[in-house]
């Protein structure tokens, strides 16, 4: 169903694998599925050059439902698969997905550690303050108060702010998107795509049903007041007094992507041998 | 004086001090200089807990032949001086035979070690060093042991050149007039070795730790890429291979810690690269759940695991074979995968080049347990034969409408798409999966797909190389890892005794082979298993996978105390 | 060597504590320098060491002496009163090493009792008690005495035989 | 029309439907009236991928006594749609004595279903609850079979006043009408079920969930601390037991992921509170080498694993018995502890309760093994006893000098200073130690204090607790977990049937209890060894650990079809 | 050897264990055990009543050292260990300890998730850039080009600022220190100690086995020219241009600690049958 006239251009739907998501009719996941879709054919990737990789949530199914090649990891891990599969293959295009939980809870550290690492990765977080999969916990980024059966009357600790904390680690990009406008939202991820180094975008992407008060979000964002800087401690400013909703890139960053300290031998054999004769 | 030697085809010596005394230095330059004259023989150690100018030993056995085994006992021990000697010195066993060298003004002899009623012989070590300048007491040691295992001066001057050269030829000097008046200070003792054997061709034989070893074999087998979480004693393996693989255009990254380093390799062996990390214990346990991600997902990946003293932090620079449970059990649900052992230092070669060929011809994690003991020994022994195990991944070659990732074949084996081919697309899950990926809950689908995961791993045909099955006898002596050296060892007594034992050394711990194990044990009344675990995990493992015909019985004991072969043979002596 | 331009030391019994303070803690040091060589079985340095520690432990028990003659009831606090990363005579961890030779620890002695020696009669020079200038000029007079004692016993060890360039057992891996 | 009771002492029953149809509620209204009405039994249910609108069904077992059993297939199946019913059909069990019904509108019966042969019936489902304002199909469904299982109009009403009540009287009534215009749409349909038997007085019974009866037997037992991170199918667990423990001053925290839960539980019990975490599989995996500092360091600790299906991420809404490996021999190094399992829903109350005991007492990790089936399944049971297993952690209760946190004591059990106690003051570690805690490598410590860690298990008196054993006979089935219910009515049906059958489910998996099983297997020629994992695990672990004087077989299947009593039953009449 | 004549105060020695420390003479360690039991000595805190909780590694070691209560535990969990620890138990001072392998790598989720949850605990780092215990591996504050043998000619990447990431993550506290200056590092950790909620004191302590180099540091420490700050995007701005040598309090936030929503109920049995009666 090419809407092109070219019949080799590829559009977004053929970025769609076809399955079915089982997420809830309402979710913000759909959307996020149509903008990435959107942006790799805006991109004219080919889909056996992307690889789409995720940990464990509702949004974590996100990679089966494209036609790139996928890989649906373990809870919390999937940055370390995916800066594996990068440096290793080099000339990929790997999109790291998932949910708040599993990339600022479990896979925290990871987090961290591949934005300082810098790693030429797309993240993109479908954040939508919650645990949907197990049922509506808290995640990081849930407000303190919000109540749940795991935490009666909230965890009472203050959320998280991924953007601040990737800004710290070393992010190379950083921008922040709402599912409700998947065009903006596909234009983000683009550029995220396109930006060498770790670019990190956060989608506002609600849960109908365990966040039915996120509707409200839709009333909430707006876009970025003002233009995104490439000077880390003016987007740090920004970033310190941001309430969550300033949509669009924030952050775009200068740093070197990491290169592997390899000297590109195409050697198939080498005789170690005479490192250990006596 | 000179005297037979100690024993027709071996000679163990131990070398221990402390603080900087240099015994480490002095055990290495031994057996550097033995092995160059045409020794074969490990050099292993033992240490106190400091980071430096701790207390340790250098414990050298040399033999005429090569063999893994440690002996029954020490023929000498040379204490630089005795501090903390007591931390180890069960590590150290004399007999009345042995000899204890030590140094007139380091006090008496510990208790712990003159009960053995070894003969003490007291020279002054310390002070004739001090005759020459810059002249050090380990290099008097040096002197004695050269003269006592009769190591010509000119293979040892050429050793010192090369290991010290870079600090100047003084030092050299310096170093050779102190060995001097060691070998002078040897004078009277005997002489416990002599080699009547030519010194071997250059390019002949070779010194390499099991950590080397390890490392140089994963290559061999085609591993490209390295995640790595440092841990003792497993860090020469990465080490090693950090500087080796860019020769190959391969690379190494460091990890945050060990769920990202597993987490790291999965990734690019998902790439088509073949991908290794290295761990010790506790970060096995901290891979589990990934290496069981392997499992579902068909990734094939290899995770050596050097095993040090457990439980928990345990004995981090203690050998120990405890961690056989964990290597096969530790995966949550079922989830087959392969589990193999090196025999001895130089088999971390082999071991870890077939443990890459299974890994990747099986699609399916491969966890290789090597151990402290066979890591970070060193070994002098014959340059190693080329092995090339032949074919690797299966890999679609060309993209198909509809293609099956999990495919269930009869093999159990399906081609697997490497990113890049166009139309192989698919998503590798975790969660248990229909053949193409799509995650079911389905009966059926679980069903077929653990029977192929299972399959292609009991179907492969792992040729011989499962054990290492030598002799023949109503007796055998069942172990594997490290210990396989002892056994050897014994076995071999045994039958000089009369007494036919079978070895039986399995480098395969999982799948386990059944047929082959049934045809190893026919004629077999008893079986001991030796192994070097608290609770006889392997014991058990072999009771529970396979139906023995015969009596069985575990020599067991946990580390540090590594097994000798004499145990061994007098356990069967024992065994009515 | 800063000496603390804050410090005021005002009375006999501040002076008192203040010198306590500075010596006990010199002393402590010494001990645990002493066992940190023992335990890397480095004895003749931690022998040295524990000599300096009981040296600096008979100072500070002849100063507790003259607080009892002295009859006075507390002394108030003196911790903290100089602005030195360290105290004017406490050895420095960092100045160690598992191979240093009697010698280099002689002479890490003799920079801190020599140090110990500038800043009591820096001291003695500014303070304006007569008392206690008195009793700061006798402390420095003591530090001298050390340096001096000090400054022999290093006749014994003439050579600098300094060896830990060349470390011939590297270190090992632990955990 | 009436018809005999479905079989004399039970009627099984499943209600399927998709997309918010409401079959669970369905489910659930069913069971509770019928518990109310004084039946036994168990409802569980079965789920497609979706988080909401997923297909669905509601499994209820009714029966006269308590059992923890399903049936070999179900009585009635009233599907409110098909939609995807494929998914789960083979979890639905009929034969051509069952009955279908279904809607009329609904189309016809998918051919999974329909070539059971049973009985089909197609009432006008959705057209009849139209009738109604606010009417809906699953109210219709709930009529027909309350008429089914002729449960009176009173009960039913009381208990949908007691659900329903806060949506207002409205939504009761029209539930009411809807439920009653089902009842007379079954007019024509069997009664499968009649209780004869009176209502039991207030308080005697209760309905209760296997996760809910795990975190209440936990409380009671007497945890105070629990750190959690959400997992299917043990986040009730957690969920429950954060609402009941304020109510005894004790406390929850959400922990960032398991690495940080497991060591949250074992700080809380350093302090002295009794600390537990509940996890599935994955988490398990994650948790295992910090499980094992708790071994080493002597801290009790309870760690409820739910399993669900394996490898990986698996089958997480399914049951499956696969985590036994990995909870017993998970943990790196030699490491022992304790593992546990409740053999049914309500039985994971006493389990529970006696693992906190367990872990207490001999100050080490407990980890009790539930599963998804009884976990999540709601069972309608007797009002449980109250138990008290008296003494627990034994402490330090007065400061001593060179207290020796490690003392090597004759039981292996060592008082344990709790923080705050003067001159208890020690440093807990996963190093290996001397009796004080100070870090050893020495041989004699290691050997002393792994002798201990495993005598303080090995010598515990676990009383009868370790094991259910029932019926004597020359056969027995040997199970664990929640196949203890198919296995006990399969002895039973085969003692009707004349074959005498021993059952044996063992509740401590860990350490093994060899004079008990030797007695217990006495007179016994044949074990079937019955579980649900692919690879046998439990087979394998008994012929391990113990050994056996008769032949043994394994009779396992993985999930998540779960093993029903008529199968075990044809296993052993056909094991010639 | 009190110099007080009140002979129950106890002085420094009494906090030590009298263990002998493995740590090479030299190293930094020895220093912060020294600040350590001063901090604890002049805050006459009750031996019994601290727990002093560490991981893997030298530094890790310093708990057997102490004559308080004391956790060794695993490599990169000694937060998750405090904070159960002083959840369960509030009235304990718990004191946790480590290296920057430790706290900021394998730990580095716990580090992050602490300073969030704000849990009453003392978080002290001994940063010597490396990993001792292993034999000189990069840890991620090490420089980026620094040589070892796992990662020749350096890692390549930029290394993590642990106040910044702290700050970000919601710490209460923070500060600098250098245990070649012991008497202001305990007078840090004595300030940290009795700070509410999660402090964080990073303490610069040389590995003088793999870092010589880092003889150095003594000549690069100064004071923090400023006073520390409450105001977390005040302080922001200051940590993202520090150079890694200002030593002092660099923040001193006023966020509530974390406090469970617990009812403090002692009632020893409480009867749950009746949520089951059907
Ligand atoms: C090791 C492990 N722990 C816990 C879980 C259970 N689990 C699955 S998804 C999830 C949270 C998902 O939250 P998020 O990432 O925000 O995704 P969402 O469902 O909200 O999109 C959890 C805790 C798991 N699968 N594995
Ligand atoms: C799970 C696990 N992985 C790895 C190790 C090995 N290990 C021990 S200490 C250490 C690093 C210590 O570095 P740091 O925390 O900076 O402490 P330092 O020795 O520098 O004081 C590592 C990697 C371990 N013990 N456990
Ligand atoms: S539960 Fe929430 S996050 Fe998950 S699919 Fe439904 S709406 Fe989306
Ligand atoms: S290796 Fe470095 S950090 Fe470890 S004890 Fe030695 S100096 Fe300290
Ligand atoms: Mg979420
Ligand atoms: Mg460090």
């Amino acid at each position: 169903m090419n809407q092109a006239a070219s019949d080799i251009a590829l559009v977004a739907s053929d970025y769609k694998s076809g399955l079915k998501p089982v997420w809830c009719p309402g979710c913000g996941d759909y959307s996020v599925l149509q903008a990435l879709t959107k942006a790799m054919a805006s991109l004219a990737l080919k889909p056996e050059d992307v690889a789409v990789i995720s940990g464990i949530g509702c949004s974590s199914r996100i990679p089966a439902y494209t036609s790139t090649y996928g890989f649906h990891g373990v809870h919390g891990r999937s940055l370390a698969l995916s800066t594996g599969l990068k440096v290793a293959r080099p000339e990929l295009t790997v999109i790291c997905t998932g949910g708040d939980g599993d990339g600022f809870s479990i896979g925290g550290n990871h987090f961290m550690h591949a934005c300082r690492r810098n790693v030429d990765i797309t993240y993109i977080v479908m954040d939508n303050q919650v645990y949907g999969m197990t049922k509506g916990q808290a995640s990081p980024t849930t407000d303190p108060f919000w109540d749940s059966a795991l935490t009666p009357g909230g965890t009472g600790v203050s959320p998280f702010h991924p953007l601040v904390i990737a800004l710290a680690s070393g992010a190379n990009f950083l921008g922040r998107a709402f599912s409700g406008d998947p065009k903006g939202t596909a234009a983000m991820i683009e550029e995220a795509i396109q930006h060498p180094g770790f670019s990190f975008v956060q989608i506002l992407s609600p849960c109908v049903t365990y966040r039915p008060d996120q509707k409200d979000w839709r009333n909430k964002v707006r876009p970025a007041p003002v233009e995104a800087t490439s000077d880390p401690a003016r987007a740090a400013r920004r970033l310190m007094t941001d309430d969550g909703f300033n949509i669009g890139p924030l952050y775009r960053g200068e740093r070197e992507p990491f290169k592997l300290n390899q000297n590109n031998s195409s050697t198939e054999t080498y005789d170690f041998t005479g490192q250990f004769e006596v | 004086m000179t005297q037979e030697l100690a024993s027709s085809r071996s000679v163990s010596i131990a070398v221990a001090g402390s603080g900087g005394a240099g015994a480490m230095t002095t055990g290495n330059l031994l057996f550097d200089v033995a092995a160059k004259q045409g020794w074969f023989g490990t050099l292993t150690r033992t240490l106190g807990p400091q980071i430096r100018g701790g207390e340790a030993a250098a414990m050298v056995r040399l033999t005429t032949a090569p063999t893994s085994s440690p002996d029954d006992f020490f023929h000498v021990l040379l204490a630089i001086d005795w501090k903390n000697v007591e931390r180890f010195a069960a590590e150290i066993p004399l007999t009345s035979d042995s000899i204890i060298i030590s140094d007139v003004d380091g006090g008496d002899v510990p208790e712990v070690i003159s009960r053995s009623g070894a003969k003490i012989v007291q020279l002054p070590i310390a002070k004739t060093a001090k005759q020459i300048k810059q002249g050090r007491p380990n290099m008097i040691a040096l002197g004695i042991l050269a003269e006592m295992v009769s190591l010509p001066e000119r293979t040892l001057s050429d050793m010192l050149e090369k290991k010290l050269g870079r600090k100047g030829q003084e030092a050299v000097q310096s170093s050779l007039d102190t060995i001097k008046l060691g070998r002078e200070l040897a004078a009277d003792l005997p002489v416990v070795a002599k080699a009547d054997f030519e010194q071997p061709a250059p390019g002949e034989r070779m010194v390499i730790s099991g950590n080397e070893a390890a490392g140089w074999g994963a290559i061999k087998g085609g591993i490209r890429f390295v995640a790595a979480y440092p841990i003792t004693p497993a860090t020469e393996v990465l080490e090693w291979m950090s500087s080796a693989l860019p020769k190959l255009g391969g690379s190494l990254v460091q990890a945050e810690d060990e769920l990202s380093s597993i987490n790291m390799a999965i990734g690019g062996s998902y790439g088509g690269i073949p991908s290794l990390t290295a761990t010790s214990g506790p970060g096995l346990a901290l891979m589990t759940e990934s290496i069981g991600l392997a499992v579902a997902s068909e990734v094939p990946v290899v995770i050596v695991n050097v095993m040090r003293g457990g439980p928990s932090t345990g004995l981090p620079t203690k050998s120990e074979q405890s961690d056989l449970n964990i290597a096969i059990y530790g995966l949550h649900g079922d989830a087959p995968h392969i589990v193999t052992a090196p025999m001895a230092v130089e088999d971390c070669l082999f071991t870890a080049q077939w443990s890459v060929h299974l890994a990747e011809s099986l699609q399916a994690p491969a966890i290789m347990l090597s151990d402290q003991f066979m890591g970070q020994a060193r070994a002098a022994v014959e340059k190693p034969e080329e092995i090339d195990f032949g074919t690797k991944r299966e890999v679609l070659t060309e993209g198909v409408e509809g293609y099956e990732r999990y495919a269930v074949t009869d093999s159990g084996v399906s081609p697997m798409a490497i990113p890049g081919l166009p139309g192989g697309q698919y998503t590798a899950d975790g969660l248990e999966h229909s053949p193409t990926g799509t995650p079911s809950t389905q009966d059926a689908h679980h069903a077929e797909q653990m029977d192929k995961r299972l399959r292609k791993l009991t179907e492969f045909d792992y040729a011989d190389h499962w054990a290492a099955i030598e002799g023949d006898g109503d007796i055998a002596i069942v172990t594997w890892g490290s210990t396989t050296g002892a056994a050897r060892e014994a076995a071999e007594r045994l039958r000089e005794f009369g007494i036919n034992a079978k070895l039986i050394a399995i480098r395969l711990l999982s799948p386990v082979q059944p047929e082959k194990m049934a045809a190893a044990l026919a004629g077999v009344e008893k079986m001991l298993v030796v192994e070097q675990t608290h609770s006889a995990q392997f014991f058990r493992y072999v009771r529970a996978q396979y139906d023995l015909p015969c009596q069985a019985k575990a020599f067991n004991r946990a580390g540090p105390i590594i097994i000798r072969p004499g145990e061994i043979v007098n356990e069967i002596k024992n065994w009515s | 060597m800063t000496t603390n331009e804050h410090l005021k030391l005002e009375s006999v019994s501040e002076m008192l504590a203040f010198v306590l303070a500075v010596e006990t803690e010199a002393s402590e040091r010494y001990a645990e320098m002493a066992e940190s060589m023992d335990a890397h079985n480095n004895t003749k340095v931690a022998e040295i060491f524990r000599e300096m520690a009981d040296i600096e432990e008979l100072h500070a028990e002849g100063v507790q002496r003259q607080v009892t003659e002295l009859n006075l009831e507390y002394l108030p606090k003196a911790d903290y009163k100089w602005s030195a990363p360290e105290g004017p005579e406490t050895g420095d961890f960092s100045d160690l090493h598992y191979l240093m030779t009697p010698r280099e620890a002689l002479l890490l002695a003799l920079h801190n009792e020599k140090r110990a020696a500038v800043y009591f009669a820096d001291i003695a020079e500014k303070v304006t008690n007569d008392d206690v200038k008195k009793m700061a000029q006798e402390m420095a007079e003591e530090e001298r005495e050390h340096v001096q004692w000090v400054e022999k016993w290093l006749l014994d060890y003439p050579e600098d035989e300094n060896e830990w360039v060349e470390d011939v057992d590297p270190p090992v891996e632990q955990g």
